[in-house]
């Protein structure tokens, strides 16, 4: 057996280019047509790029275009502080507006927190699961499968769950917001966990030795050191996380119900929230104005309302983002670079 | 609940129905759910929000999942009526044994609605512009045999109208839907030669488009010219209607119309249960001025109820639901057409059914 | 200053703390797993009467579901799970490309600015709720696009896929493929720049070094460094893609056959959209062939998934 | 004051590869001992042995013993968390806390183990700590500002005075200088040259000057062949190892005109 | 053959920060050059200046000239896509493509001028390359293994190949050796002495060591203090650098006891 330095030795001993091919290199000297086609090519990417950018952005600056200049129009102060109780047809209520979106507003953030409680703690602690406790194991490979796939359950399927579920354990035909939370909380969790797994992932392995060396146990390091640095990523994927349901409709048809009035019990009674309520709004269309309600009744408030209240929610998202934003940069990192 | 009142628009004082009857004996309160058919929704708005105005303790939810799922819901016992555009079956009949305390949850009729037949064609379709049609043309145009406007058997019937060469899309629901049914026994009635599906509430043939909803059918009826649909009345819009072909007369969709031919239908006898009152569309009337393509949509309730409170609520909602006043609400709302007092008074001797002790 | 003895005898506080929260991470790790097996058996009882109830029932339920085109529920679940995969497929393929090409874009041609103002619309999208996609899909795109399609039927319409007469209004699988491909953009982009932002420098300079020009830089450093990760953006988009329910059940012009003609009505369905259109609708037995058809649509997630997971462990190896 | 360690008969393990084989090495209190060899000769596993972060690998473990103070660190009743709150440890890239302050880092050890300090007793230990760390005089005024705002030399003693401020027994450090610039190695040998007062030093290095500086003793590890497991070749004082080495192999090596 | 590269008053910028200063530096063609000096003077910034790599980074300008063979790189009609395949550059770590083989990895320049090169053509210009990297004996079996495979020394090495088969002029090296062990340092170290011949070679290196070893002059860059600009303080050749200097900084710096 050789020893690594004596076998660098020996072949170092000769000289590495004998019997090496001798090289013709102006064969390989970039021609003037092929410096110029790479250079077309270039260019030609970057306006493909540029121009599929811009397509893209076409749709995308037309839905909210469309929401937003549809949706002024009937939003203002009363149509956020009323619910739809005492409206009828497209007449003024007796505060003056055409009935509000205070409910769904309310039932919105309540059921969305609701999913956000169930799911957040078991997102993370399933990431850190995944991450730090069986990295790279076989549980763990097929547990990484198994949030692959929930991360595609359906969520009408969500809702049928949920629904039966509360079937089952509460008694027939429940309809509640906390079930609306369950609902969610299905389809958040995979998008928590993978967020969360991604961030612990890049938390340099540094760091967890430096706690292990000091001493300091498991749980400590992952709580105080590991979540804590991973802290503004997780955040983000928190809030992409909640921007994933807070516009879904169909399971919250099926387990929060609808109701005109403000309910705030998230545990009793059902609940509207701005998708199911825009989902309505627009199957409503329009409403009948007989002769003697006069000019004030509106024929297309239902369409109106709809747009208002979808313009609502994206404003919602759109505060959330800031938040998560905001809390991000708060706890950033200062790494080095 | 106290928290849960506030954003209500509270009616101004002082403000009250027209002509509210004072008969009201007993202010009802409590929370009270009911679920079902969304044809129903508008009209249920509007009752639920007068109902309130005299009854401002009693919180009512509607939640429009669907006659289905209105019906089952209804039979896990978890709302206190539902709404549906379907008389209730045999089997439904005999389920509804378990929740009603005794008895049999039976139906009644609350609201009556034409469905327009509408269509989009450049230069003729307008608010309030007609072509006249007869069932056998209306069955032949939605089953696909006849695909263009200015086809002889259309011509035929409006001479004055200038046919223009363009294709017919036909629109219709692509969910399962009551509307459907209704329109499609109407078909079936009137043509049955030129109609030979299955009755039911899923659209039978591949012809055209389908779109989810009334709204859905409104708005791609409203996208294209060629286009024709058939929707609740009271969406129809700036769209053009049909004056269907009743006896020699060509009738258009009004409320009136509609409560005509429900009036000239015979009841149901062989719905079994007590207390049902099931109108059987007589679609071929020739009924002067009666417009035959209506959807009669029903109330399901228990006789008896296990909590006591509820059966007062439920009679008591009931009663004005199919009041005067109640239907005349739903009309100007809804677009309905109030029911007549036949009616109203053999569905009210099933409302005295309900056991309020 | 340091103690003389040494202290590995003394006991070390928090170890039970260190105990129970390994096993509280075991638990909601092995929850996932009880969540998908419960939805999984909950779909498979509720199914139950499809096997094992009244087949008679049940011919009667799928011929009133499909005016008697179908009459049992692998002649009815055949041509929805087709539909599904069909559209989800659709969408991502026009999404893919496109994503792609924007988060280029954003990570490496725009200046930084652009590139951060960008990447917030993008992330706001991304949570535009599907209702206000379907509104949208339903009430703007169907007309506006109709011309587009108009005239690729005209001029494309030798291809299978686009075959005229393109249906007027345009309620048709290409539109709802455009619509879903929208939806599901911003997801792949918002992963996709994140990828390609953390492309090694030292890879980036490293083929600029050996006089690459930028776009070859690109093919030589960064797209192969995001194609995993890319992937995986693609899975979570596709699978948003097979389940979304609003924005197809408020376009689609829906049909029961194994048609390839996205550009005329009435050709194809989804599993989700039909769920939710048959559901309200629907006694005892049809909700029973519905979750039928659900479990169906849980098993495509799976099996693609599973697949993506294959590729994407073949291309990260 | 130090303590000494003693490795007998030790076998290490990466899941069934032996990575190192049957190294046996006495190491004296309040000395430091090099490790010195070629790449993945085994020094670093070797020296994660001595405070048990080997075992935080999966399937990494170890036959054989490691006696501090005559204690075997492996013995079943050992808890791998007190061993590291006795042999502190200091790697190869300074690795700050994030998310800490110099304070906050200095004060890790302590503050992570949920002991509570006032705040006299911890400013006393900070600034003890950053003393001996030799940092005090560089950030006394900005004791609240981000440790990794540091530079990397001023971060690596940021880590030392981290790992001392818990009183360990014995400094482990992992090639502790190969990440930094000529001046800043500078600082870090000259306060190795100073901690060896109180603590038992073991450093892994590459650089062979700098183990003819700073250390008393030097350990040659080798290994035979690419996926031959490493070994203990020689162990010697340092004035034998770099000018009479009684062995061929380390002749070689530190002969060799390398680094 | 080389190329000579003069530096004339050249001002290096990171947005509006002024990171170096001044610099006017001839270097010689077929001849090493390095660079030292304490971190954060400069060295990578000018080496990167000299094939315009240093514009990558978003707001980095440069003021003054840089010529080769009399060209001025920063002319507006100088395409930087062609002088980067006539001077290669070599980092500090080494980054072969992940996704190709060494194979490739060492084609991957000539790929992009040269789309279709014939089989024969390539293969011995891989050969040639590897030869020249010094690496062709160890890899000859298995080029179509991916290139990061191989040990961090060899894939040094194969980066070097992959700079050398483009055939450049000149080749900047940034601390090539800085991430690799003793043994692979040699044989990187070895292999500049040869590829002078064929190329002028500037390199990068902390280790003074090194460039004693293997330089023919030697700049000594060096900054007044954190945050002001670097400049270049001190250039003669190697000998005189470390035996003799002409200037008291510098002579502070290479006779420091540093690494
Ligand atoms: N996490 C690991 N899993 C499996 N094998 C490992 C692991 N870490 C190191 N090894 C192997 O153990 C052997 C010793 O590695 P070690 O890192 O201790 O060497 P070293 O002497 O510290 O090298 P260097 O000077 O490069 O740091 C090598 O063969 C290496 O490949
Ligand atoms: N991308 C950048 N943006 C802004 N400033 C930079 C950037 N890179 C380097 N600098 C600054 O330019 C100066 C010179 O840095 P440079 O990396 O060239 O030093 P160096 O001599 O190579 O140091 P080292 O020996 O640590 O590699 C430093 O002040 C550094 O902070
Ligand atoms: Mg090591
Ligand atoms: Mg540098
Ligand atoms: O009220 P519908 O059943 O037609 O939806």
């Amino acid at each position: 057996m050789m020893t690594a330095s004596e076998e660098y030795a020996k072949a170092a001993g000769e000289s590495p280019m004998k019997g090496a091919p001798v090289i013709d290199f102006d064969k390989f000297k970039p021609t003037r047509s092929m410096v110029a086609r790479r250079k077309r090519h270039d260019v030609a990417m970057a306006a493909l790029i540029s121009v599929a950018f811009i397509v893209a952005l076409i749709p995308l600056f037309s839905v909210l275009w469309t929401t937003i200049s549809n949706g002024v129009q009937r939003l203002n102060l009363n149509f956020l502080s009323y619910n739809m109780s005492g409206v009828i047809g497209g007449r003024p209520t007796a505060t003056g507006g055409y009935g509000g979106i205070q409910h769904a507003i309310i039932g919105t953030l309540e059921i969305t927190l609701g999913a956000l409680v169930i799911s957040v703690p078991i997102g993370i602690m399933c990431s850190v699961f995944l991450i730090e406790y069986s990295r790279g194991g076989k549980f763990a490979k097929s547990i990484g499968l198994l949030v692959d796939v929930m991360s595609g359950v359906p969520s009408i399927v969500a809702g049928l769950f949920a629904f039966s579920m509360f079937t089952i354990l509460v008694g027939p035909g429940t309809f509640n917001g906390f079930e609306g939370s369950v609902a969610l909380s299905l389809l958040m969790i995979p998008t928590v966990v993978k967020s969360s797994e991604e961030m612990l992932k890049i938390v340099p392995n540094d760091l967890r030795e430096a706690s292990y060396a000091l001493g300091v146990t498991k749980q400590r390091t992952i709580t105080k050191i590991v979540l804590r640095t991973a802290l503004p990523g997780i955040v983000s994927g928190v809030i992409l996380a909640i921007a994933r349901v807070v516009g879904e409709t169909a399971p919250l048809l099926m387990t929060a119900g609808y109701i005109s009035t403000t309910n705030v019990n998230l545990f009793s009674g059902q609940m509207t929230t701005l998708p199911v309520y825009v989902y309505q709004e627009y199957s409503k269309l329009k409403v009948a104005c007989p002769a003697s309600a006069g000019a004030s009744c509106v024929t297309d408030i239902p369409m109106q309302r709809a747009w208002a209240a979808a313009l609502v929610l994206i404003v919602i998202v759109l505060i959330l983002n800031l938040i998560g934003r905001l809390v991000a940069r708060v706890f950033a990192v200062k790494t080095e670079r | 609940a106290a928290l849960g009142a506030c954003g209500n628009n509270e009616p101004a004082s002082g403000t009250s129905s027209s002509g509210s009857s004072s008969s009201a004996a007993e202010k009802i309160s409590g929370e009270f759910q009911g679920a079902g058919a969304s044809s129903q929704q508008s009209a249920v708005e509007a009752w639920i929000a007068s109902y309130q105005e005299q009854n401002p303790d009693a919180k009512i939810s509607y939640n429009p999942s669907g006659s289905g799922a209105g019906v089952s819901t209804f039979l896990t016992g978890a709302t206190a009526w539902a709404g549906s555009d379907a008389s209730l079956s045999d089997d439904e009949v005999s389920q509804s044994k378990s929740v009603c305390a005794s008895g049999t949850a039976f139906d009644v009729p609350v609201y009556i609605s034409p469905i327009a037949i509408v269509f989009n064609l450049k230069g003729i379709s307008g608010k309030d512009k007609h072509l006249n049609l007869d069932g056998e043309t209306i069955a032949k145009i939605f089953d696909g045999k006849i695909t263009k406007w200015n086809d002889d058997a259309i011509k035929k019937q409006n001479l004055k109208v200038n046919l223009p060469d363009t294709a017919i899309t036909v629109v219709h629901r692509s969910d399962k839907s009551g509307t459907t049914k209704n329109f499609l026994s109407y078909v079936k009635d009137v043509a049955p030669d030129a109609w030979s599906y299955d009755l039911g509430e899923n659209w039978p043939n591949e012809v055209g488009q389908g779109a989810k909803g009334t709204d859905g059918v409104i708005n791609t009826v409203s996208q294209a010219d060629g286009t024709i649909g058939y929707a609740d009345a009271s969406k129809a819009g700036d769209l053009g209607t049909v004056a269907v072909k009743v006896g020699e007369k060509y009738v258009p969709y009004s409320a009136e119309a509609a409560a005509k031919v429900v009036d000239a239908s015979p009841l149901d006898d062989s719905a079994k249960g007590d207390n049902r009152v099931v109108v059987k569309l007589d679609h071929t009337t020739k009924t002067d001025g009666a417009y035959p393509v209506v959807l009669v949509s029903y109330d399901i309730v228990c006789p008896v109820y296990k909590d006591a409170n509820t059966a007062k609520f439920v009679k008591s909602w009931l009663t004005y639901v199919v009041s005067k006043d109640g239907q005349q609400v739903a009309a100007d709302n809804a677009g309905s057409a109030p029911m007549s007092d036949t009616l109203r008074a053999k569905i009210t001797k099933s409302i005295d059914a309900i056991k309020t002790k | 200053m340091s103690s003389e003895k040494s202290t590995i005898d003394q006991p070390v506080g928090g170890k039970a703390a260190d105990k129970v929260f390994r096993w509280v991470a075991f638990a909601c790790g092995t929850l996932i797993l009880v969540v998908l097996a419960a939805v999984f058996l909950f779909l498979f009882f509720r199914a139950w009467p499809l096997i094992g109830g009244d087949q008679n029932a049940n011919k009667a339920t799928i011929e009133s579901f499909t005016g008697s085109k179908a009459h049992n529920f692998w002649q009815y679940v055949g041509p929805l799970a087709f539909g599904t995969i069909l559209v989800a497929a659709l969408a991502l393929l026009i999404a893919f490309f496109v994503s792609v090409g924007i988060a280029l874009f954003i990570s490496q041609y725009a200046p930084k600015g652009l590139a951060t103002a960008l990447s917030t619309i993008v992330d706001l999208l991304a949570a535009i709720p599907s209702v206000i996609y379907g509104l949208w899909g339903g009430i703007v795109l169907v007309p506006a696009i109709y011309p587009f399609w108009n005239w690729v039927a005209k001029y494309l319409g030798w291809i299978p896929l686009f075959k005229g007469p393109a249906a007027n209004p345009a309620r048709t699988v290409a539109t709802v493929a455009v619509v879903l491909a929208v939806m599901i953009l911003p997801i792949i982009t918002s992963m996709a720049r994140d990828v390609y932002l953390q492309t090694p420098r030292l890879q980036q300079e490293a083929a600029l070094a050996l006089g690459a020009t930028k776009w070859e830089m690109i093919k030589l450093a960064v797209l192969p460094f995001g194609k995993s990760g890319v992937v995986s953006a693609s899975m979570l988009g596709l699978g948003r893609a097979l389940g979304e329910t609003m924005a197809v059940l408020m376009i689609l012009s829906p049909g029961l056959h194994y048609s390839f003609k996205i550009l005329q009505a009435s050709q194809n369905q989804t599993i989700a959209a039909n769920i939710a259109a048959q559901y309200p609708e629907a006694n005892s037995l049809g909700v029973s062939t519905l979750i039928g058809t659900g479990l169906v649509l849980f098993l495509i997630t799976f099996v693609v998934n599973f697949i993506a997971r294959k590729i994407t462990q073949k291309v990260s190896a | 004051m130090g303590q000494r360690i003693d490795v007998k008969n030790l076998n290490i393990y990466y899941g069934d590869f032996l990575a190192v084989e049957d190294v046996n090495i006495n190491i004296e209190p309040n000395k430091v001992t090099a490790f010195i060899g070629p790449s993945g000769c085994g020094k670093s596993t070797v020296l994660r042995t001595l405070d048990r972060m080997h075992e935080i690998i999966p399937g990494a473990h170890v036959k054989g013993e490691v006696l501090l103070e005559g204690r075997n660190l492996y013995d079943k009743d050992v808890d791998p968390v007190a061993v590291r709150r006795d042999v502190g440890m200091v790697f190869q890239r300074p690795n700050p806390f994030p998310t800490m302050s110099i304070r906050e880092n200095v004060l890790a050890g302590v503050k992570l183990n949920n002991k509570h300090l006032s705040k006299s007793d911890a400013d006393d230990l900070v600034e003890w700590a950053l003393r001996g760390a030799n940092l005090w005089n560089e950030v006394k005024d900005r004791l609240d500002n981000p440790g990794v705002g540091l530079s990397g030399g001023q971060q690596q003693r940021l880590c030392i005075a981290r790992a001392v401020a818990v009183h360990p027994q014995v400094l482990l450090m992992d090639e502790p200088c190969s990440a930094l610039d000529p001046i800043s190695t500078l600082a870090v040998e000259d306060l190795i040259n100073e901690l060896k007062h109180d603590y038992t030093i073991v450093i892994v290095t590459h650089n062979m000057q700098q183990a003819a500086r700073i250390a008393d003793f030097t350990a040659f590890f080798n290994l035979k062949a690419v996926g031959q497991p490493g070994h203990l070749e020689y162990f010697a004082d340092t004035t034998t190892m770099f000018n009479n080495p009684q062995n061929e192999e380390a002749e070689r090596y530190v002969s060799g005109r390398f680094g």
